[in-house]
């Protein structure tokens, strides 16, 4: 695919507040890339020339911000209402092997939908979802940078690209901390290594595994992003478009993978 | 018989006031909450004595709202104009007029600054309070067409360790207040994705009954749709758009005009109102498509007076006049009277006016985003509002008469300066210790960390600066409101400990630190906003203290040729207590030639030199 | 001693979180759902001599921190 | 018919909320507090004919959204 005829939708509700920064950092990349709401994709209040569906589209993002107040919990409102009415659509795509990114409240509504850690291959959007991503152990929304250290062996379309083995983006979330089911917690951090499905991990300047502040929220085994085991579904907590532009440009590397990667498909 | 109810449908009063003796016009100011003086009611039985009728509920309480001190600054305008308002730069678009100033900042944008207390309501309920001081000042920069790019927040608190038997009845703990208040900040600020950059926070003993909440808000817009705030003309139809509207609210502004006391928790209660991000964050989105689309001619907030104010203004500064449909008016809960639904203060709610072949765009529009929006009246090409409910004609005055308060050029006088002990000799290691550990000194990154001040990722200098997780506070915060390098600087500034002393000198230090802040960042002081927060100024000496620090902003503001481009300010914070001492906010903003040429404060090399300049 | 302390918004409050979710469950074909209205409850565990004593200890933790009486109301209910 | 969904975190999961309300209530001098945990409660009102329907209703309403089986429980309880 050439890369003008890319097409990405960064997908918003009421409360989604980090589109405008992350359709700039697709655009500043060559691509074409919009702001979508996701009643455009159903409601029949919508105007023609305002309708769309994903086929539309070759990458979707789940941008941050507030979906909804975070109310209920952090992306639930979103993806139950993603879930009611676009599943099988969002299935389709995923399956194409298009790719799908969320950071940090998009992040939340992937895990909410059951589309991370996303095991099964043939059921993309799991019908509950597997892990949670609670309150940080701080009790509080924690507003800082982050130091990331890249673990994916190569599974992970967003982040074949970067070269630094440390990145730093910055992190703001009350709701970041991963946590998988009771007594199967190692259980689950095993299978995401063997599938290479850890994308990110919490380190400190010396790039150790460290405790808070450095992992911002206590995820369990410093977990800052994952990505599903076909690799084209990613979420991730800190924030890459806000590392895209002067004085901090470690991120843009997430948008120039995922952009290279469109365009061998 | 002072109220007659009026045989309509619904609940409507007469006041009886071409009757009433100067008593009764007291007592009927106090019994409908009007806060208005004799004088004041006096000038009303006058112009109804001239119409030959007396006036509804509805008109005197729309009176009472546009009179207040909180809406036509009454007891300032006089000084303001005398000392304050006479420094122009060409750069400047529009200062003082409108709902924030407009200041040109490169050849296709211009940014909007705005700054105001949101101190009573945050002492009755700290955490509504701050949030609604938020949705408010947002409000004002949307209004003129911008996105809102960043906010600050100002915050003054009583000592931190005050303990619990020294606090009068009625008063909350200042950690109560504080942790309400940022809790409040944080909540609504982060839901609505604008980036807190800056602020401060300050403790004294003053502030225990007083808390002063300052939000202070920038934003950018393109020059060419910078929307006023009035109707384009006649024939324009009124779109209000946003929440509902309820009691919340009621007799807010009057509130904000008077003085604070062990009651006023009960009786105010009505007058807070609380916020839903929620509506808020979705209204932005939307007006600012239909400014980017020109489908409309005006703009304004709902805020102080609500209805009541905006329809007035609006129309007035067109040179026309209005005709409501108050039923239209899309209602919280039921039973409100038509009074209540016009001067209600219900949050998140916009004004436009529409011309009729583009309203069908303008309510697709809000639709879309889910936010309620109905055409509420139009305008005419009188000077006259009239206003309706279920065809009853319920109202009807003279725009010019409504707003046309009394200016008062209050007496004042000048305090003489109290001499204060000079240290001598010290311990310097010890003193330097406990400096740093005073909770005027002590960081704040608590608080800065709950804010999101990076969202937007435009904020190129924070407010933490240094090696992650090991940061200090920097001067001013730098964002990059545009595609451009072109940067804008941000800080907030005063110091009560001098202003104390005295208010004069006081406030100029509070500029020069102002612009010493901005340079230290690499910027350019380019204007700047002010929030003037006094007590009673009926009192000759708070009075004095308000004129001497409104003289130094002007002799600051002239010989650094730094226009003063919006500003608030906040009487009565004052209880028999104490009074708050003179508390000159200033919100400054330089501008940054190119930000990565901006300046943190970290040092960055080993072996460089440390220059201390100045005397 | 075990006591649930309910914390709810008086009435005429704006609720954004039981509006939002209201709002939410319609959307997902919930057309019954008539209202919703969000509540806290904290858990709490105290040693007390009586439940007199436990109860007055509770209450002032309600006045100090747990409640803003401007906006709010609580209930104690006894869980042991 | 209305009815109280409380939703609270499954044994083991940590409740950071009641954690930060434990310490601050200890440090206002509540020493005799020995745990506090948060719960969350949505007061639905919700049209139905029957309380079994109804019930129905609401326990779909909280697979689909209110409740994460990973780390919540939930139990209804009837107002009316
Ligand atoms: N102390 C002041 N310094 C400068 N401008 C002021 C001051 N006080 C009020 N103003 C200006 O007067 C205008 C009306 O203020 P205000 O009533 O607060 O607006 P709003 O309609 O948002 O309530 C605003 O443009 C404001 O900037």
């Amino acid at each position: 695919m050439e890369r003008e005829e890319i097409k990405v939708a960064v997908l918003r509700i009421e409360g989604t507040n980090c589109e405008d920064e992350t359709v700039k950092a697709f655009r500043e990349l060559g691509v074409f890339c919009e702001a979508v709401h996701l009643k455009q994709f159903y409601s029949d209040m919508i105007r023609d020339e305002e309708q769309r569906t994903f086929s539309d589209y070759n990458c979707i993002a789940f941008p941050g911000g507030f979906s909804a107040g975070d109310y209920v919990r952090a992306g639930a409102i979103f993806s139950a209402r993603l879930k009611s009415v676009l599943r099988r659509d969002l299935e389709e795509f995923i399956k194409q092997e298009y790719p799908v990114i969320g950071i940090c409240n998009g992040f939340q509504v992937l895990v909410e939908l059951g589309a991370l850690p996303g095991f099964d291959e043939d059921r993309p959007i799991a019908d509950k979802p597997e892990m949670a991503l609670c309150i940080n152990d701080s009790s509080r929304f924690e507003c800082r940078a982050a130091l990331l250290k890249h673990e994916n062996r190569g599974k992970c379309v967003f982040t074949r690209k970067l070269e630094k083995e440390v990145v730093m983006f910055p992190v703001a979330h009350a709701e970041g901390k991963v946590v998988f089911p009771k007594g199967m917690e190692d259980e689950y951090v095993d299978r995401l290594v063997q599938n290479d499905q850890i994308v990110f991990r919490y380190v400190d300047p010396d790039g150790n595994y460290a405790g808070y502040p450095w992992n911002p929220n206590g995820s369990i085994y410093n977990i800052a992003g994952i990505c599903n085991v076909t690799g084209n579904v990613f979420g991730l907590m800190p924030h890459p478009e806000r590392a895209f532009w002067y004085p901090h440009e470690d991120g843009k590397a997430v948008f120039e993978s995922v952009v290279e990667y469109l365009e061998k498909l | 018989m002072l109220y007659r109810r009026v045989d309509v449908p619904f609940e409507l009063y007469e006041i009886n006031i071409l009757d009433a003796s100067d008593e009764e016009l007291v007592k009927i100011s106090e019994e409908l909450g009007l806060a208005l003086n004799l004088e004041e009611m006096k000038k009303i039985k006058e112009y109804f004595a001239k119409k030959g009728r007396n006036p509804y509920d509805i008109e005197i309480q729309s009176i009472a709202q546009a009179w207040s001190e909180h809406c036509c600054y009454k007891s300032s305008k006089c000084y303001l104009k005398q000392f304050l308002f006479d420094v122009d730069a060409e750069y400047v678009i529009s200062a003082i007029k409108e709902d924030a100033g407009v200041v040109e900042f490169d050849e296709e944008h211009a940014y909007v600054v705005a700054l105001e207390s949101h101190n009573h309501p945050s002492a009755i309920e700290p955490y509504g309070g701050a949030a609604t001081g938020i949705g408010g000042i947002l409000r004002d920069v949307l209004c003129m067409g911008a996105q809102p790019v960043a906010l600050v927040d100002p915050l003054f608190f009583g000592r931190p360790d005050t303990p619990d038997e020294v606090i009068p009845r009625g008063t909350k703990h200042p950690l109560y207040l504080l942790s309400g208040v940022v809790a409040g900040i944080r909540d609504y600020g982060n839901r609505v994705g604008i980036p807190t950059v800056g602020g401060m926070v300050f403790f004294d003993d003053a502030y225990l009954t007083n808390c002063l909440v300052n939000v202070g808000c920038i934003g950018i817009a393109r020059k060419d749709r910078v929307i006023p705030s009035k109707a384009g003309g006649a024939g324009d139809l009124f779109v209000l758009a946003g929440g509902l509207t309820g009691r919340d609210g009621i007799h807010g502004v009057t509130f904000a005009s008077a003085e604070l006391d062990e009651k006023s928790e009960e009786e105010a209660r009505g007058a807070v109102q609380l916020g839903n991000p929620i509506i808020k964050e979705p209204l932005i989105h939307a007006c600012l498509e239909i400014v980017e689309k020109g489908l409309l001619t005006g703009m304004k907030d709902l805020g102080g007076g609500g209805l009541s104010c905006v329809v007035g203004e609006m129309s007035l500064a067109a040179g026309c006049g209005a005709e409501v449909w108050l039923e239209k008016v899309p209602l919280k809960e039921k039973g409100m009277a038509p009074w209540e639904i016009w001067i209600s203060e219900s949050q998140e709610r916009m004004m436009l006016t529409v011309k009729p072949q583009h309203v069908d765009e303008v309510l697709y529009i809000f639709q879309k985003w889910d936010v309620p929006a109905v055409v509420v009246g139009r305008v005419t090409d009188d000077k006259i509002l009239r206003i309706y409910y279920h065809g009853h004609k319920i109202y009807e005055m003279d725009i010019e008469f409504v707003v046309s308060a009394v200016e008062y050029c209050r007496p004042y006088t000048s305090k003489k300066v109290e001499a204060v002990d000079e240290v001598r000799e010290a311990d310097c290691e010890k003193t330097l210790l406990e400096m740093l550990s005073h909770y005027n000194v002590a960081s704040r990154e608590w608080i800065i960390r709950q804010y999101d001040h990076e969202v937007r990722a435009s904020t190129v200098v924070k407010p933490l600066q240094g090696r992650p997780n090991m940061e200090g506070h920097g001067d001013a915060a730098v964002i990059r409101p545009t595609e451009s390098w072109k940067g804008l600087a941000l800080t907030a500034d005063v110091n009560p400990w001098m202003t104390k002393i005295d208010p004069y000198w006081g406030t100029a230090s509070a500029f020069d630190e102002m612009i010493r802040n901005l340079v230290a960042v690499n910027a350019t002081p380019h204007s700047f906003a002010d929030c003037l927060n006094f007590g009673n100024p009926e009192k000759p000496e708070r009075m004095g203290e308000f004129v001497e620090s409104v003289k130094a902003l002007g002799w600051m503001a002239r010989n650094f040729g730094l226009p003063c481009v919006s500003g608030n300010v906040s009487f009565y914070n004052e209880t028999p207590h104490a009074s708050v001492p003179p508390t000159p906010t200033l919100m400054g903003v330089g501008v940054v030639e190119d930000v990565r040429k901006a300046i943190t404060v970290d040092f960055k090399r080993k072996g460089s030199g440390i220059v201390l300049v100045g005397e | 001693m075990i006591a649930d302390v309910y914390i709810e918004l008086k009435e005429g409050v704006t609720d954004p979180e039981g509006e939002a979710t209201k709002k939410a469950l319609r959307l997902l074909g919930f057309k019954k759902v008539k209202s919703v209205s969000s509540r806290k409850v904290f858990r709490i565990e105290i040693d007390a001599r009586s439940k007199e004593e436990a109860e007055r200890e509770i209450k002032l933790m309600c006045e100090k921190l747990l409640v803003n009486p401007v906006i709010q109301n609580y209930y104690i209910r006894w869980v042991e």
